[in-house]
């Protein structure tokens, strides 16, 4: 098999908030390394950051403190986070948007006065998510791009990541094989330290909202690579994901939070209002409580007609809500749906994945030359990601793990050769579907999808999970027979396809395994059969490793390093909220 | 021609200013020459200015005074669009041009016969 | 494969590094169905072998755009129902920028432009100092505000006919970015940015034509903002012959 | 820079035309009641100053802008380049020049 060769010094997979920082800032820490950055799609055009709404947490509000910041962090974590990682990114959250403003060029919206202009999120103690409106990730990424863009970083477009090399005594990475996929040629490339930054994504739900090219590449790459990964069960559904039926993209995409801020009702298939029935604050409840009262109010027959339930914005004035929710009056105006004056159906998508490579505060994790950051990364959020958390995270640890990168290649002499056998292998892999008889993959890609949201969806069973395991790998093993046509390999979507499917599998199963471990319930894990959260003291977040054919998890004690259940480290005068009630 | 992607208001504007600068640009050497028979010929320039009574002419000479008209007229536009900041009011400028630039070739047209 | 009563009559450009032609698809009609859905449908359904490119499919990652009925478009989110004809649909990639296989383009030039046109903050201030109070209504702000929500999704380029008669044209986005910046308080390279619009292929090349506008899925105006260009570099242009 | 100073130029000679063009109808739409005779055009402009001044600066305006503008159109449509793109603009000014100056002096001079 021929395949290119090529080397860096850096090597950086993704250009999400985490891939783009890590890029700017390993230049300024390294200013002579050669620095490459790869990515799946076009260089900031595809990824999450690009489609945060909300905004970015930053403790730099009235009266707002990174102890706040941090507590809220921890509390709505449930008490699982890596205690060392939430507390720097809440912390270097005020140094990365100062940064963003000040030399990235970003602009946030602004107070009358001209201050910077925080909201509150949900689960928030204080007015603390800074945004541009409600396209804040657009801003964010584009004008991070256009810094990448404008110096000397070489450019990999439309390299998919396959397989993480390491040395041959697999003490080391040595480089990362990509597929070409405008070409759809083999590509090696060795460096001294590689961060992942693919940014995860649970698109093996039938409803997600993350982007087309999130497909759990990095850390499918990673269990292969023998990394542990921690709090894989834990899967953050969003409550209104767009429902419009199975045949189109714009199914699962969020319809944002902000409307059951300002007021909007959820309606089952009779249009009566059903979040109180499950909940005192009704459908201002947080995103966990919601996905699981619409979800309840699903599997009681109540549905609509795609199978969800309504959101209906009509009785705050439709002239109102097309002014306060323009963006999301027009897209849903574009794609056939009267938000502003009708009801529009909805459903829980699943949106973000706490789960990740078990990593240490500076991103190192235990495979030497080898970073992780942002969404591939497990800890900083626990059980569940606060609104707004998100990007704060890929920034905070992509700057991080640019800096950090910087240093440590210092101390590396020279490149290390890869174990050519595990390179011959992953191509073999991913070889695969050009050695049998095409046929479609979409149709098992849709039965993955409706296996993982039936059975390790929001609401999960040991039956269910079970059952869903068995179904995760008769769909794993079912990939395996079928091909790819092979007339051509350049941009050859199909292919990519099967090889985002092979992912999606290898991760499902890892995620059902984990969640099968975890008995109890905490932030987005519900087990029906163990509703109750557990002992707090004793809390412990679960690990999953790869152990020759099958996987290997195992629980692990959550350290208190900073703040110890039903302690706080806030002063005792400080009141519980800042934010005003509405 | 005239694709999906050009088919409003300003690409017109643009291509009428396109072609009636094109078409002035043809016309004014024949002009030039015209007017230079008054000095070596003027018998010839009276010769020709009595053409201008044909109607055929008169038609021709109208497209022309529209021509200038609608280049003027096209051409402050560009430069109030460009130069002065009252962008929303563009497409009204645009057909504003074409009115004004009707009026006065208009005028000319019904002074000529 | 579906038998569905109704479907749609799509034609889709095929081309490899030879050449390209046209190729007729029929495609189910259905209720919620965008551009991108029929693409996907076909790549999925009918013929593996189709390149198209997209990600967010919400209109925010400007990767998505396609030539529909002789229209740049952004695909995810444009509704069948409403930019039919007939029951006829002909999708090509975007105009104006390389194509690599079938619907996808190298968007390459395009970003380069955008630096060219010096489309990126010139810093002042470091992490260290404090955020800068800006006066959200103060006229340079209002008028940074109002170009600066561009996903780059190259639509205008592809529709703007100065970009394809005149190669080096830095094209409608990367100016509108160079003006947003231009009007940016924090921004410290305005003479930067005058410069480099002022170069040939610079926002003189621009001819009004406004199809930048016309075409911009966010309703932003190019056109717009290429004008307060001209009309800076104008203004430039007499203060320097002055001093 | 030479793109900014050919878009200067042809904006300036625009403007100094804009009047003058103004003024040219005005008259025409005048003269042109009961007919043109050579007569009666030279009997208006001969030994005039300043018909000869407004005229001249007319003809020098729009030798230099129909020169860049056909020099523009040139580039885009025909796909002249580099020096021949030079020599067509010159030609062009040329030509109007001269002839336009031809006649000015034509139904001017005494
Ligand atoms: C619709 C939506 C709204 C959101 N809103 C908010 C919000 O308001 N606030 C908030 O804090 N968070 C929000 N989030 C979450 C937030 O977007 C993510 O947490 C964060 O952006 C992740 O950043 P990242 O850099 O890790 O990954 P991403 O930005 O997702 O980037 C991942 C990158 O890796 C690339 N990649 C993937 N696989 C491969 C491969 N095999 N090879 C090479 N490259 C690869 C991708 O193409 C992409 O470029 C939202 C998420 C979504 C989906
Ligand atoms: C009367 C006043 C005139 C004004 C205000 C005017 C204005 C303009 C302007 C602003 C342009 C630039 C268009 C662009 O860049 O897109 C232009 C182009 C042009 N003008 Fe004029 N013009 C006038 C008279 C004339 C005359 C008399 C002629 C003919 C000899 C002429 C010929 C041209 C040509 C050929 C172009 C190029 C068109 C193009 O680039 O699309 N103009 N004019
Ligand atoms: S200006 Fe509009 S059309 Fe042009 S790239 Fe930006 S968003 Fe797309
Ligand atoms: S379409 Fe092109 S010519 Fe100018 S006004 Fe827009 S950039
Ligand atoms: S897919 Fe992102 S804009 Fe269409």
């Amino acid at each position: 098999m021929k395949i290119e060769r090529h080397d860096t010094d850096i090597l950086i997979l993704g250009t999400g908030g985490a891939g783009l920082f890590a890029a700017l800032h390993a230049q300024q820490s390294a200013p002579d390394a050669k620095i490459t950055i790869a990515v799946k799609g076009l260089l900031g055009k595809c990824g999450c950051t690009r489609m945060v709404q909300g905004g970015y947490n930053v403790a730099l509000g009235t009266g707002d403190t990174v102890e706040r910041h941090f507590m809220d962090t921890i509390k709505g974590g449930k008490w699982l986070p890596d205690q060392d990682m939430a507390w720097k990114l809440c912390e270097q959250a005020v140094v990365r948007v100062r940064e963003l403003e000040n030399e990235v060029g970003c602009f946030f919206d602004r107070n009358a006065d001209g201050s910077l202009h925080h909201k509150a999120f949900a689960g928030q103690t204080a007015d603390r998510t800074v945004h541009k409106g409600d396209l804040t990730g657009i801003e964010i990424i584009n004008r991070l791009m256009e810094q990448v863009l404008s110096r000397p970083v070489e450019r990999l477009q439309e390299h998919r990541a396959i397989g993480l090399i390491p040395t041959k005594d697999g003490a080391a990475l040595s480089g990362v094989l990509f597929i070409d996929m405008r070409t759809g040629e083999f590509r090696f490339v060795r460096a001294k330290a590689v961060l992942m930054a693919t940014g995860g994504g649970p698109t093996m739900y039938k409803y997600h909202t993350p982007s087309g090219d999130k497909t759990m590449d990095g850390l499918a790459m990673a269990l292969r690579a023998g990394l542990p990964l921690r709090d894989m069960e834990m899967v953050q559904f969003h409550p209104t994901g767009l429902l419009a039926g199975d045949h189109t993209k714009m199914t699962g995409t969020v319809l944002e939070e902000g409307l059951r801020g300002a007021g909007g009702q959820l309606l089952n298939g009779a249009d009566n209002r059903f979040m109180f029935d499950y909940d005192a604050k009704g459908e201002r409840a947080t995103r966990d409580v919601v996905s699981r009262g619409i979800f309840a109010e699903m599997r009681k027959n109540n549905a609509s007609p795609n199978g969800g339930v309504y959101i209906s914005m009509a009785h705050l004035g439709p002239e109102n809500v097309a002014k306060k929710f323009k963006g999301m009056v027009k897209r849903c105006a574009d794609s056939g749906f009267d938000l502003a004056g009708g009801k529009v159906e909805v459903v829980p998508t699943a949106h973000y994945f706490m789960g990740g490579v078990v990593v240490d505060a500076d991103t190192r994790t235990a495979m030497e030359g080898l970073y992780v950051a942002g969404e591939d990364a497990g800890g900083a959020h626990g059980s569940n990601r606060l609104g707004g958390n998100g990007v704060a995270n890929s920034t905070v640890y992509g700057g991080v793990a640019g800096d950090v990168m910087g240093k440590d290649i210092a101390g590396v002499d020279a490149l290390r050769d890869p174990d050519e056998a595990v390179l011959e292998a992953e191509i073999a892999r991913a070889l695969v579907p050009f050695s049998q008889a095409p046929a479609h993959i979409h149709p098992l890609r849709k039965e993955l999808m409706d296996a993982m949201w039936e059975d390790v969806g929001v609401m999960r069973t040991a039956t269910g999970m079970q059952r869903g395991l068995k179904r995760v790998q008769e769909i794993g093993a079912d990939l395996m027979g079928l091909g790819v046509d092979g007339t051509t390999r350049a941009f050859n979507l199909t292919w990519h396809d099967w090889l985002n499917m092979r992912s999606l599998c290898d991760v499902s199963t890892v995620i059902t395994e984990a969640a099968l471990a975890r008995e109890n319930s905490r932030g987005a894990h519900f087990r029906e059969d163990f509703p109750e959260e557990g002992d707090l003291e004793t809390s412990y977040f679960t690990v999953a490793k790869q152990a020759g054919d099958g996987l290997d998890v195992t629980r692990e004690a959550v350290q208190f390093t900073i703040v110890k259940p039903g302690e706080t480290i806030l002063p005792d005068d400080e009141p519980e909220t800042l934010v005003a009630e509405e | 021609m005239i694709r999906p992607h050009r088919s409003h208001p300003l690409w017109f504007a643009f291509i009428l200013h396109r072609i009636s600068g094109v078409a002035l640009a043809l016309f004014l050497p024949v002009h030039f020459w015209v007017l230079s028979l008054a000095l070596t010929s003027p018998e010839r320039l009276d010769g020709f200015l009595h053409w201008t009574d044909i109607t055929a002419v008169k038609i021709a000479e109208f497209a022309l005074v529209f021509l200038l008209a609608v280049h003027l007229c096209g051409g402050l536009r560009l430069m109030a669009l460009e130069w002065l900041p009252w962008s929303p009011r563009q497409k009204t400028l645009a057909a504003g041009a074409v009115g004004v630039s009707v009026l006065i070739s208009g005028t000319f047209f019904l002074q000529a016969i | 494969m579906t038998s569905t009563a109704k479907t749609l009559d799509v034609s889709v450009w095929r081309s490899n590094d030879t050449g390209g032609a046209f190729q007729a698809f029929a495609v189910p009609i259905q209720e919620s169905q965008t551009i991108l859905d029929v693409v996907a449908w076909i790549q999925q359904n009918e013929d593996p072998t189709l390149a198209y490119r997209f990600a967010c499919r919400v209109g925010m990652c400007g990767s998505c755009a396609m030539m529909v009925n002789g229209k740049p478009r952004w695909t995810c989110r444009t509704h069948v129902q409403k930019v039919i004809s007939g029951n006829k649909i002909e999708i090509a990639p975007l105009r104006n920028l390389p194509v690599i296989k079938d619907l996808a383009t190298d968007m390459d030039p395009f970003f380069d432009k955008w630096v060219k046109a010096e489309g990126v903050f010139h810093p002042s201030k470091t992490r260290d100092d404090a955020i800068e109070q800006i006066d959200p209504t103060s006229h340079e702000r209002t008028e940074a505000d109002i170009g600066i929500e561009c996903i780059n999704c190259s639509i205008c380029y592809a529709a703007c006919d100065a970009v394809s008669t005149t190669e080096d044209y830095l094209g409608p986005a990367a100016l509108n970015r160079a003006w947003t910046l231009f009007n940016d308080a924090k921004d410290s390279g305005k003479q930067t940015i005058l410069d480099a619009v002022s170069a040939n292929g610079g926002c003189h090349s621009c001819h009004s034509m406004g199809s930048c506008a016309e075409a911009c899925p966010n309703e932003l105006n190019p056109m717009a903002s290429i004008a307060g260009l001209k009309r800076e570099t104008a203004k430039a242009f007499f203060a320097r012959r002055k001093s | 820079m030479t793109d900014l100073w050919l878009y200067m130029a042809q904006r300036i000679s625009a403007l100094v035309m804009a009047p003058l063009v103004l003024g040219h109808i005005a008259v025409m739409i005048y003269a042109i009641q009961g007919g043109l005779s050579a007569g009666e055009i030279l009997g208006r402009t001969q030994g005039s100053f300043g018909w000869a001044l407004f005229y001249g600066t007319f003809v020098v305006a729009v030798s230099i802008h129909a020169a860049i503008g056909l020099r523009t159109i040139a580039f885009e449509v025909l796909g002249l380049k580099g020096s021949a793109l030079t020599v067509f603009a010159w030609v062009v000014f040329l030509v109007l020049f001269v002839m336009g100056a031809q006649a000015v002096y034509a139904v001017t001079a005494t």
